[in-house]
């Protein structure tokens, strides 16, 4: 076989972790048993099923991890409906990483770090949380709003739980849309809560959830006093290339998938508004 | 992605004999979405149907694929196992692999191989595969009768006889159809009057019965078991609860000179009139046409001397809603207009006359009080010639029929015979084509009136009737002598073809059921379904779906009764569910397979959608009626974006089956 | 190669008369080849074009509907409607230069099994002497 | 400088064809250029330039990328790419020849097309310089010399001789293993260049005006209420795009052979409905943003991108192909670039 | 012709249309786009209808038929009956449009002048029968009848038949069109001739879908062959298969309601003459199933949404006709 940027490697998915009704998340590894390649926090990979299509995924996995990568993939078109009905064992196609990532041992070094989540939101931001987790000691102080639905929307919630609000200097702050019995927790949306947490303004913002969110934090972050600069998002355009060539992910003179997912929202601003 | 289990019936030897059951089990073993294979003597028995059950149990199967004998045997065995075992009808397929492969080969190899490729094939639709679930509908526990003629008192009576409630619409203002029209009664001769009047003074008063007459259908909308029905009551100027029928005003009314349409016009009556005298309703009614009171409101006897109070001159027409579960169209025939046969003279010449006036000539209750009596001058005529056949038969659309009406044979012979006996002094002729008589006792009645009446039955057309001097010189052929015949004759009496009613094509419009190029009814099947038609819930009784005589007409009017009182002893219908389904989303709003759905199950409406950046579109879509469609499926194809597609038989699932089997 | 070769037929059979026809001559034993495989459809009238072609597409080397009789038809008038397309279609793949006779209809009753056990016969016999689907075959599909 | 008498043409075409495979603009059935092997005996064609552009030649609309097989939870992969040989393209005016220059800066940017690689690696490109430019040619606005082309050869022709010029080592490798071209014709080739520059001058789009588009434009011409009436009239079909030399969108299919699966890439357009469409939602939902998207890219993103280079060379190909006569040219006015100033 | 433009600005002046859909002037006399008009002075700076106005407009009715108030359209004769058939299927709204039916002498095919090699056309003048045309190298003539769009040549009618207003005179159906012409010489030949006819054309399809984007007949929400979900799709003629299979199932799907407007084969970049068939079609229903015109009328069965009970088998294909095999 010869290599090209276009041909997907073969690669075997071990297991398979049920989060919510609608998300699963899948832990890759090489045919060889490796992990498929190293990545940065906010990458993407291309997976796919021959004969069901292919489709781009953020990893979920932080680098840290040397074993495998992970996705967690919410089922909402043809080749998520088969991964998710998939049993483990199953080999699929994967190439990648693709994108820019996060700029984590750059603009983030020694910052204070608000992640802000929403849904499905939360698996890019995963990525680069466990990242930060594990160099804890090149970040500042960390902040995790994260809501979704209802309780069980909550992705890796046991994760959540049991480890992230059980570290010192990391404060993980959850809410759901709705009340419910079982939940003791905050209830409201996201930007609201954000709102009613009333950061200050000298933390660096990682988003993602979708759009109408995104918006309304955004709106909320300008409120509290934070500058464009400070916040970051990652979007989901259609992409079948992911090498900036196919022209699907153009937007201005950016390619999402290789210039991007990773924006800042002042980044954003100069792009055509088309998303 | 499915789990699906496949199970190989041995069926005996019928099928392992020639197939490698082993193979194909093992075979198919390999394809996606099989989690179990196996193969077994007997399937269908119970150890088999138990297999089955414990199978889907235990390892969850979402789908069943059955190699076995042939659907049409054993599919709802094997749907209703596996349904008991929690699985949805409609996850099973049926690979057929005895009449369609074991029985029809010999090479093993060969029958193997294709027992492995319909296996797959079953797979491969068993993937696409979705549960389906039979919708059930209520059923409104009262029918609808259109038309009170013969045919729509015989159904009605019968419908109400079993416990439902019956509507009869009829558009005169009494029941009792063409039937009270006749004479006597085919082969019998028995009075017409005498046998039907019984049975419409037992609508009158069954309670389960509500005769609307003197109304019409205006519309109908809703499906099998909810019809909804628009009825219009027209105004007849009189309250029909407080009339008595006493007939006071019908004698005092000075308006004299209106044309009696009971008797086809060969008399007068007033213009407020009552039928005939044993009409039900027996209720009066103001012909508007004629009335001097409602014309320039100058009069007003009748409600001067009417006790009762009943006359109201601002009667309006009225809608009344009803719910029905089934209709029967039973809106009758009429016989075809003859102005257009100029060559028998029938509008030169009055003692040209179509049969059924002649019926009116020769009743008691008619113009002439029974007296056979020319209408041009009240003689009594001498030659009578009757020519069948006039406008049956009959190459020319434009002026007739091409169908032969069946009924005419019979009537002639009748009048025939009953001229020849009241009046052994006349001469009769016949001119016929053929005379035909298949119907109990009907040949000997035919024969009876050549050898017993002395009737000269000729065969042959008639030419031309010429008026001349007080005559009629009729011209014809006699083909088996091969001769010109020139008869002098008092009275020509025409066998009129007979057409359906012409509110038929209306009422068949209103109800979605189909007609064939002569509007008459169709059946939703000619041989087997012939009391239906096409359309759920509608039956058909009476001449409206073919020409008839009496006994058939009240055979036909008993069998629909049969099939509505089926219809609503149910207290719900359990609807097909492979059934069309539009994608709204994709609908171009066409209407292409509205116009080729044969039940009318396809509606159209206008739907908002969201339309690009936060817009909203109305944009006109299909709908289908679940409990309606049959599901063949002609839509699905008139639809070109596939917007329309049909459950469990879909365009995936059967491009799917394509490609399993030409792989 | 040429010798051994058989072709791929697909036969597309309306539920109530073409299959139960079919059944029928397996009921009553009648052989015709093994080649013939059949897909059940609920009427002639759901068969699109697009199934024949898809036929074409992936292998097969000749394609039959069997419905009704016209006027025999369980949903009435489902088979006059595939009497017309099918014609229209017919039509349109021999102007393309599609060789006639592969593509077929039959009207095979319920009662008509060894009518279908002889159209298939002969209709297996047409399609061996035309030879393998070329004009219309897509050679992704040949491998 | 080389030069061959014309009527030895046939016996150059018939030497390049003996070792590789030489396309070159011959009439179709329907008349127009198309390139396609030579074999003796083919005519060339003698319109100024093909229906479809030379792209194809080394991006073609269908391109096969890997077949799988799939067994159970097992997944094959094996190889449907065919070997590329080497040819050469006789005839590319130096409008296409410019669109290489533009495919390249998108396919031979890493992470590298080796597909396209490839084709570009094993084709030989010779220009023929244009004599009779169309009234849709507007390449001079580009600054492309069509006297002049580019290419590895460079070919000039008159109503006698073909002139030769190799420009790159492959051209000169071309050139050593063709016997039967003469040195000369400087002269006559200068005289041609002056004879064309003359002509170039009169055409209709002589004086496009570029200055209102072009890189850094996106805030000026984005949200201008033009794109509007321009688009309103817009098909939605890919004709501009599939007979552009430069655009090059692609996407990713696969078909279903029965047994396996054939990955492959063909051909897409942004004029195309679902072009950016997805399960969750459209990002471009009208046929506005979509029409609007395709000229702002060649107009400005990839001028962005790329020193100020327009993604368009002027071919004139849009202009006489899309259905309703809207075009590059016209956006470009519309825009502000107008003589007439609209 | 004479007035159309005069019959805008009116359109406009009096209220009777907020809009009209017409024909905008290009960048050369003969590169004419169909275009919407909302102001008189729009319409005085770029409206143009001449010979090159052979686009039909009666697509663009359908966008138009969604906005608010009237639009004036002009409609030529073929462009009527494309109208008249959307009408029939619910694709616009009778009461949003005034239609202004234009009478045609036949439109002419830039690409017929390029290809009896005029090159660097500048301008043209009609002369009777003449085209002068102008160029950058010099003055050329044509015949007007040598570079009338194919579908003008074999004019069907030219009868309006549907309109609120008549620029010129009524026309009549024109019998002697000889369409079908190139269908029967089709039809003549071998089934192997055939063959090597259509795959020679099919095979320079490009798929680009101007033929279906233009057609308006062709106005599905999803193209079946862009239906991804039903595993229809396809973007590329990826296959000789493809290519056959896309114009087939595309020209059955528009039977009995194509009305021959011949706009397929106008947009064809690659001159594939797509029109025949449809016209394949045409002449077949006409035979088999008695004379139809898509378009003509709104009450009308189509044919394939018909049927007779002695229709012919079909069998009859394989029976019928002069061609061998």
């Amino acid at each position: 076989m010869r290599n090209d940027p276009l041909i997907p490697k073969l690669a075997v998915v071990t297991d398979i972790r049920v989060d919510t009704p609608d998300v699963k998340t899948f832990r890759v590894v090489g045919l060889s048993g490796k992990k498929p390649f190293e990545h940065i926090p906010g990458q993407c990979a291309m997976l796919s099923v021959p004969g069901v299509g292919e489709a781009l995924f953020s990893i979920t996995s932080s680098p840290t991890e040397e074993a495998f990568v992970e996705f967690s993939i919410k089922k909402c078109g043809c080749v998520t409906n088969w991964l998710h009905d998939m049993e483990p064992g199953q080999e699929i196609t994967i190439r990648g990483p693709y994108g820019n990532g996060f700029p984590v041992d750059t603009a983030f070094a020694g910052k204070d770090l608000l992640f802000i989540a929403g849904g499905i939101g939360l698996a890019p931001l995963h990525s680069v949380i466990n990242y930060c987790r594990y160099y804890r000691s090149r970040y500042g102080k960390i902040d995790i709003v994260y809501g979704s639905r209802s309780m069980e929307d909550l992705v890796d919630y046991p994760e959540i739980e049991n480890v992230w609000c059980k570290e010192d200097g990391i404060n993980v702050h959850l809410t759901i849309d709705r009340e419910q019995p079982e939940w003791s927790g905050h209830v409201g949306f996201v930007p609201n809560y954000v709102k009613e947490l009333g950061f200050t303004t000298d933390k660096t913002v990682v988003m993602c959830g979708p759009p109408i969110m995104i918006k309304f934090t955004l709106a909320g972050l300008m409120e509290l006093g934070f500058a464009r600069e400070q916040v970051y998002t990652t979007m989901e355009l259609k992409m079948k290339c992911a090498l900036g060539k196919c022209g699907r992910c153009n937007i201005g003179n950016k390619y999402v998938c290789k210039d991007g997912p990773v924006f800042r929202f002042d980044q954003l601003d100069e792009l055509p508004d088309e998303y | 992605m499915q789990k699906i289990g496949v199970f190989v019936c041995h069926c005996g030897t019928n099928i392992a004999a020639t197939v490698d059951v082993e193979t194909v089990a093992k075979t198919l073993g390999k394809e996606p979405g099989v989690v179990f294979t196996t193969d077994y003597p007997y399937m269908c028995s119970q150890t088999g149907q138990q297999m089955i059950q414990d199978k889907i149990q235990e390892l969850g199967l979402t789908g069943v694929v059955i190699c076995s004998c042939s659907p049409r045997m054993h599919e709802q065995t094997f749907r209703k196992a596996c349904h008991k075992a929690g699985l949805n009808d409609y996850m099973v397929e049926i690979a057929n692999i005895r009449e369609q492969c074991s029985w029809i080969h010999k090479d093993k190899q060969e029958a193997t191989e294709k027992a492995v490729i319909l296996g797959r094939a079953a797979i491969a639709k068993v993937q696409l595969n979705a549960p389906l679930t039979a919708g059930t509908s209520p059923v409104t526990k009262r029918a609808l009768v259109i038309g009170g003629g013969i045919a729509g008192i015989q159904t009605a009576l019968d419908i109400a006889e079993a416990g439902f409630e019956v509507d009869i619409v009829e558009k005169q203002p009494t029941i009792g159809g063409k039937m009270t029209q006749i004479d006597k009664t085919f082969p019998t001769l028995d009075c017409a009057a005498c046998i039907l009047t019984p049975k419409m003074v037992d609508c009158a008063q069954n309670e389960k019965i509500h005769i609307y007459a003197y109304s019409e259908v205006e519309q109908v909308g809703g499906f099998v078991g909810n019809f909804h029905v628009k009825i219009r009551r027209k105004a007849r100027f009189v309250n029909e609860d407080v009339c008595t029928g006493c007939g006071a005003c019908t004698e005092k009314c000075p308006q004299k000179k209106v044309p009696n349409a009971f008797n086809l016009g060969l008399d007068t009556r007033r213009a407020i009139y009552i039928p005939f005298a044993q009409a039900v309703p027996k209720v009066a009614t103001i012909d508007p046409d004629y009335c001097n009171m409602l014309k320039n409101g100058k009069c007003g006897v009748c409600a001067k001397v009417c006790t009762a109070g009943a006359i109201d001159y601002k009667q309006k027409d009225t809608t009344i809603e009803r719910e029905y579960g089934a209709i029967v169209a039973a809106t009758g025939f009429n016989p075809i207009d003859l102005s257009q046969f100029d060559e028998f003279a029938y509008s030169k010449s009055p003692d040209v006359v179509s049969s059924l006036e002649f019926e009116r000539l020769m009743n008691a209750a008619g113009p002439t009080g029974g007296t056979l009596l020319r209408p041009s001058d009240g003689t009594h005529p001498k030659t009578i010639v009757f020519v069948q056949c006039v406008g049956s038969r009959c190459e020319d659309a434009q002026k007739g029929k091409s169908y032969c009406s069946k009924i005419c044979c019979m009537y002639t012979a009748k009048h025939a015979m009953l001229c020849r006996e009241k009046y052994p002094d006349t001469d009769v002729y016949v001119f016929y084509i053929d005379v035909r008589t298949p119907g109990k006792n009907f040949d000997e009645f035919y024969r009876r009136a050549v050898e017993e009446y002395g009737v000269h039955y000729i065969k042959g057309m008639v030419g031309k009737v010429v008026p001349e001097n007080g005559k009629l010189k009729v011209q014809a052929s006699d083909l088996l002598d091969n001769r010109q015949l020139h008869i002098d004759a008092d009275m020509v009496v025409l066998a009129a073809a007979i057409e359906p009613d012409k509110s038929a094509r209306s009422v068949a419009t209103m109800l979605t059921a189909s007609m064939d190029t002569n509007d008459f009814f169709t059946e939703a099947h000619p041989k087997l379904r012939p009391v239906e038609s096409p359309t759920a819930g509608v039956f058909l009784s009476g001449t409206c779906q073919g020409p008839k005589d009496i006994p058939e007409t009240v055979a036909q009017a008993s069998a629909a009764a049969a099939k509505v009182i089926g219809l609503l002893c149910k207290d719900s219908l359990t609807c097909n569910p492979c059934v069309a389904e539009p994608n709204e989303l994709m609908c171009n709003g066409c209407s292409n397979c509205e116009k080729v759905c044969p039940y009318g199950a396809i509606t159209y409406i206008d739907k908002e959608f969201r339309g690009p950046n936060r817009t909203t579109l109305i944009r006109r879509v299909a709908q289908v009626n679940p409990a309606v469609c049959q599901g063949c499926g002609a839509c699905t194809v008139a639809c070109m974006s596939g917007a329309m597609d049909l459950k469990g038989f879909s365009n995936k699932q059967i491009m799917a089956e394509v490609d399993a089997i030409c792989r | 190669m040429q010798v051994t070769w058989k072709p791929t037929i697909v036969a597309f059979c309306c539920n109530w008369c073409s299959y139960a026809g079919a059944d029928l001559s397996g009921t009553n034993r009648l052989q015709y080849p093994a080649n013939v495989k059949i897909i059940r459809i609920p009427c002639s009238c759901r068969l699109n074009p697009m199934f024949i072609l898809r036929a074409f597409q992936k292998g097969a080397d000749g394609v039959i509907l069997c419905g009704c009789h016209p006027g025999d038809c369980h949903y009435t008038t489902g088979n006059y409607y595939a009497r017309r397309r099918m014609t229209l279609l017919f039509s349109m793949l021999d102007f393309l230069g599609i060789e006639k006779g592969r593509t077929r209809v039959e009207w095979v009753s319920a009662a008509e099994g060894a009518k279908f056990a002889a159209t298939m016969n002969e209709f297996v016999k047409t399609i061996t002497e035309l030879g393998e689907n070329r004009r219309l075959e897509d050679l992704r599909c040949k491998e | 400088m080389k030069k061959l008498a014309l009527k030895e043409l046939e016996s150059l075409f018939a030497a390049i064809a003996a070792q590789q495979t030489l396309y070159l603009p011959q009439d179709d059935a329907a008349g127009q250029a198309q390139f396609a092997a030579w074999k003796e005996g083919a005519a060339r064609s003698r319109r100024l330039n093909t229906a479809r552009s030379a792209k194809d030649l080394f991006f073609p609309q269908v391109e096969n990328l890997a077949g799988f097989k799939r067994e159970g939870k097992s997944i094959e992969i094996f190889e449907t790419r065919e070997d590329v040989r080497p040819f050469t393209v006789f005839g590319v005016r130096a409008c296409d020849a410019r669109s290489f220059e533009i495919l390249d800066k998108v396919f031979l940017k890493a992470p590298v097309d080796t597909f396209y690689a490839s084709r570009r690696e094993m084709g030989t490109v010779i220009t023929l310089a244009c004599t009779k430019p169309d009234e849709t040619c507007f390449c001079r606005s580009f600054g492309i010399d069509p006297a002049n082309p580019a290419g590895d050869v460079s070919c000039w022709m008159d109503e006698e001789t073909l002139y030769w010029q190799a420009n790159t080592a492959k051209g000169e490798t071309l050139t050593s293993e063709l016997p039967m071209l003469e040195d000369g014709g400087e002269e006559a080739v200068k005289a041609q260049q002056e004879k064309l520059h003359v002509i170039l001058e009169k055409l209709p789009l002589a004086q496009l005006d570029l200055s209102k588009v072009g890189a850094g434009e996106t805030e000026a011409l984005f949200n201008r209420p033009e794109w509007k009436s321009l688009s309103e009239s817009c098909l939605g079909c890919g004709t501009c795009t599939f007979v552009c030399p430069t655009c090059q969108c692609y996407d990713v299919q696969e078909f279903n052979t029965g047994k396996t699966v054939r990955r492959f890439r063909c051909w897409d357009s942004c004029m195309y409905s679902d072009f950016t469409k997805m399960s969750a939602g459209q990002p471009r939902p009208t046929q506005l943003e979509r029409f609007r998207q395709r000229f702002m890219h060649k107009l400005v993103y990839f001028p962005d991108n790329n020193d100020g280079q327009f993604g368009c060379v002027g071919c004139g190909r849009c202009l006489q192909k899309c259905p309703i006569h809207m075009n590059i040219v016209k956006v470009i006015k519309t825009m502000g670039g107008g003589d007439d100033a609209k | 012709m004479q007035g159309v433009k005069e019959k805008a600005l009116e359109l406009l002046a009096s209220g009777k249309a907020q809009r009209v859909l017409g024909w905008k002037t290009g960048e050369f006399f003969y590169d004419l786009t169909p275009g919407v008009f909302e102001s008189a002075e729009e319409v005085e700076r770029e409206f143009e209808y001449g010979v090159f106005a052979g686009a039909n407009l009666s697509k663009y009715c359908i966008a138009e038929s969604k906005k608010d108030g009237v639009t004036a359209v002009f409609l030529k004769p073929c462009d009527a009956y494309s109208f008249v058939q959307l009408l029939k299927e619910y694709k616009v709204k009778r009461e949003k449009f005034y239609i202004v039916g234009v009478q045609c002498d036949g439109m002419c095919d830039m690409e017929k002048i390029r290809a009896a090699g005029i090159s660097g056309a500048t301008a043209v003048s009609e002369d009777g029968d003449t085209l002068k045309i102008s160029t950058i190298y010099g003055e050329e003539t044509m015949k007007k009848s040598d570079a009338l769009l194919l579908k003008c040549k074999t004019c069907k009618s030219k009868k309006l038949v549907i309109f609120d207003e008549l620029l010129g005179e009524q026309g009549e159906d024109c019998p002697e069109s000889h369409r079908f012409d190139e269908v029967e010489r089709l039809e003549r030949l071998s089934p192997e001739e055939r063959f090597s006819f259509w795959r020679g054309e099919l095979s320079r399809c490009i798929r680009c879908n101007a033929c279906r984007n233009v057609c308006p007949a062709c106005t599905c929400e999803t193209c079946v062959f862009d239906n991804h979900n039903l595993g229809t799709d396809n973007k590329a003629a990826a296959s000789d298969f493809e290519e056959n299979f896309f114009h087939i199932i595309r020209a059955f799907h528009v039977t009995s309601r194509c009305t021959d407007c011949g706009e397929c084969s106008r947009v064809c970049p690659q001159h594939i003459p797509l029109h025949l068939l449809n016209r394949k079609f045409i002449k077949d229903t006409n035979e088999l199933y008695g004379a139809y015109q898509a378009g003509a009328d709104l009450e009308s069965r189509p044919p394939l949404m018909d049927f007779r009970k002695d229709d012919c088998e079909p069998s009859v294909v394989y029976e019928r006709g002069g061609a061998k095999g």
